[in-house]
């Protein structure tokens, strides 16, 4: 039976994947990987609360909408990021992004 | 369609969550990047078809469109970008030791949401209610009820798109 | 889903028995699994880095790619929308303008790139 | 759920009427599966014959009657035996399963393109945009294919194609609004009843240009056909593929034009609408082979296009243009001058 608690399931799996990888990566485009997972399940968090409330609810969809929309934004400027940093570094390694450590 | 080929449910959901948290898990795991994004997209799919499950299809095709359509793009063409002509992932060798504290503290984490969400099952409804909202529902809302979000929304995109131009660019 | 569920069921055999017929795993030569290049010897690495001057319009594609699906949202539904909120879309898609000119200008200079 | 029959004299019966049930029709026969194949073999000989006549030539001839109608089959035999050469080094998983997965995306959005009022497989609410987003992981996967066979003129041509396909996708996303807000809908068959009194392509005349170049461009087609540039790129992304896989390319890529062919039809050309002399689908299949024409003959007769054309066109006209008509298909909307074809 798929009730509510298993959508929180899934999303704090996926959650738990995208922490695992924001702490142990140390690739700069992995950790953008995990950045993403973590938004997508927050996204599923959102859509499922929207649709077991009772009347259904459009506003979770729309709040779904922007979080989509901000974090295909946040990829766009992390990629440029990524890139600057391997034009100055010639690494994407973030371990070796330490130019402003005194 | 006439003959309901009537797929249960719960077998969809499971073989989509399976599908999505495996290929997470590739996504951070697979040695070439190339793999770890073909990995992300399918994740993003197989929360597209969450989406669906929860009668939501326009916002499965926004996610199908935004992610694997744009972004997945965007991330094949950095990765491109940013190769070294050798020693693809020198940077993977260090994370070993990390690797179990990192997996502890994320496993912990997930364990703990889903333990604190199972204990307040009983409270939580457990069935949606009938009756799904067309897709025309979204566009009202979107525009006259949120009117404010949507003009910060124009504004974020563009400071987007001209800060990633700017970061981008050759310095002369 | 049932249509995709058969696609899967019918190309897959369709395609995978040929390949499965064509695909022993054969000793590697390297002279016949050279890629092509009208007959000369490669040199160098194939997958080099690309050039950047295609990255500002990748950009630019993920940015529109949101107001894009944004309006379809709107378009099914616009008779029922009262005209003021109808010209919010037009503050949109004219704050967008602004920078869709800037970049475009920024990414049509070659010496950026 | 269908009820699975006990008696052993009942397994007869029951698979006949499974087969001859609507949905198995619909998702095996017509819109489905083997017309998709036909269809797009069918179009591989058509254009092959078509530019033949165009440059004075004759084309395929000797298999089959008439002119060599079964020479897709022929080619078909010909690449499955033919050996599939990996090149050096090249990621042997991509580049195998890539072709398939392209297939599996060429056929996909067909499930939501009416045939006629009872041929569509799934009446999906969100099916304009259903087909957009599908197309839409093509670039994705053709730049994995062009890094994957790890070659020089492949990955130039899949940089080409991305580039170009992601330029074009934007204005013709744009183009199709306004359709759709002349129709109110985004389910195409509510698009193509929408039509019954008036086709899409009077009141939305320069929407459907701007389409129609977008469709051209995202196939690929000349004088767009930047990636595949045979004087400079020999064959543009597929440089390296034989044998099966390049026969799941193509099938793939002539896929992908019946695909945008019945678009054109279903959104601008009243899809099934016609004399009711004909029967529904006939009328539709034969007005995509008329768009298929039109995109197939610049082809013979236009040059290539340079690179820095096609950005302009792209992102500085056609996105314009498409703009610029959205607007002007809300006045003529909410003007009422269309209230007269129920709209």
């Amino acid at each position: 039976m798929v009730t509510l608690v298993s959508y929180i399931v899934v999303s704090a799996a996926l959650l738990g994947i995208g922490i695992y990888g924001l702490s142990v990566k140390r690739n700069a485009i992995r950790i953008l990987f995990a950045v993403e997972i973590i938004v997508n399940a927050a996204n599923i968090n959102f859509a499922a609360f929207s649709r077991y409330l009772n009347p259904p609810q459009v506003s979770g969809q729309v709040i779904v909408f922007y979080s989509i929309a901000a974090s295909a934004m946040e990829a766009a400027v992390g990629l440029a990021l990524i890139l600057l940093a391997f034009r100055l570094n010639n690494s994407i390694d973030v371990r070796e992004m330490d130019k402003l450590k005194g | 369609m006439e003959v309901a080929l009537a797929v249960p449910p719960d077998i969809v959901f499971i073989i989509l969550a399976t599908i999505t948290l495996l290929a997470a898990i590739l996504a951070l795991q697979a040695k070439e990047l190339i793999y770890g994004a073909i990995g992300l997209g399918i994740s993003f799919i197989g929360i597209a078809g969450f989406f669906i499950l929860l009668d939501a299809p326009y916002l499965a095709m926004l996610q199908i469109a935004i992610y694997v359509g744009a972004v997945v793009v965007l991330i094949l063409f950095t990765i491109m970008l940013v190769r070294r002509e050798v020693g693809e992932e020198v940077i993977e060798k260090g994370e070993r030791g990390e690797g179990a504290a990192g997996l502890w503290i994320a496993g912990l984490l997930a364990v703990s949401i889903a333990g604190v969400a199972a204990l307040a099952g009983p409270n939580l409804a457990s069935t949606p209610p009938p009756g799904q909202l067309p897709v025309s529902a979204l566009g009202p809302v979107l525009v006259t009820e949120y009117p404010v979000p949507l003009v910060i929304l124009a504004l974020l995109l563009s400071a987007a798109l001209l800060g990633a131009l700017m970061l981008a660019k050759v310095e002369r | 889903m049932i249509w995709a569920v058969l696609i899967l069921l019918f190309t897959g055999p369709l395609l995978t028995l040929p390949y499965l017929i064509v695909f022993p795993k054969r000793k590697e030569d390297h002279f016949r699994d050279m890629p092509f290049e009208s007959g000369q010897v490669p040199q160098g690495e194939a997958r080099r880095r690309l050039s950047m001057q295609y990255y500002p319009y990748v950009l630019m594609f993920v940015v529109f790619d949101v107001v894009g699906m944004f309006l379809f949202a709107w378009g099914i539904s616009f008779t029922r929308i009262p005209i003021g909120s109808s010209l919010m879309v037009l503050l949109f898609l004219i704050l967008l303008g602004a920078p869709l000119g800037y970049a475009l200008r920024l990414a049509l200079r070659r010496e950026n790139w | 759920m269908v009820n699975l029959p006990t008696n052993p004299a009942d397994i007869l019966p029951f698979i006949i009427s499974i087969i001859t049930s609507h949905t198995f029709i619909t998702l095996v026969i017509f819109p489905g599966l083997i017309h998709l194949v036909l269809a797009s073999s069918f179009l591989t000989w058509y254009e092959r014959k078509l530019l033949a006549r165009i440059q004075l030539r004759i084309g395929p001839l000797y298999a089959g009657w008439p002119g060599g109608i079964l020479q897709p089959i022929a080619d078909g035999v010909k690449l499955i035996f033919k050996e599939v050469i990996v090149p050096y080094k090249a990621d042997r998983t991509l580049f195998t399963w890539i072709p398939l997965a392209l297939v599996f995306l060429g056929t996909l959005p067909f499930a939501v393109i009416p045939f006629g009022q009872n041929w569509v497989i799934a009446n999906l609410d969100v099916g304009l945009v259903f087909v957009f987003a599908t197309t839409s992981i093509f670039p994705s996967m053709i730049i994995i294919f062009a890094w994957a066979s790890n070659s020089k003129y492949p990955f130039i041509g899949g940089l080409r194609s991305l580039f170009q396909q992601v330029a074009y996708e934007i204005p013709m996303w744009i183009s199709a609004l306004s359709v759709v807000i002349l129709a109110r809908s985004l389910n195409l068959l509510d698009i193509v009843n929408a039509q019954a009194k008036i086709w899409f392509i009077i009141p939305a005349f320069l929407s459907f240009i701007v389409f129609f170049i977008c469709v051209m461009a995202e196939l690929e087609r000349l004088p767009f056909d930047l990636p595949e540039a045979e004087p400079e790129l020999v064959a543009g992304w597929y440089t390296e593929a034989s044998g099966v896989i390049f026969m799941a390319l193509f099938l793939a890529l002539y896929l992908k034009l019946y695909l945008m062919s019945t678009l054109v039809t279903v959104l601008f050309l009243g899809g099934w609408w016609g004399p009711a002399f004909l029967p529904q689908p006939v009328w539709t299949i034969l007005k995509t082979m008329v768009v298929a024409t039109f995109i197939i003959i610049p082809r013979g007769i236009y040059p290539r296009i340079r690179v820095d054309m096609l950005i302009k066109l792209g992102w500085t006209r056609l996105l314009i243009i498409a703009l610029g008509n959205v607007f002007l298909t809300l006045l003529i909307v909410n003007s009422g001058v269309l209230s007269a074809w129920g709209l």
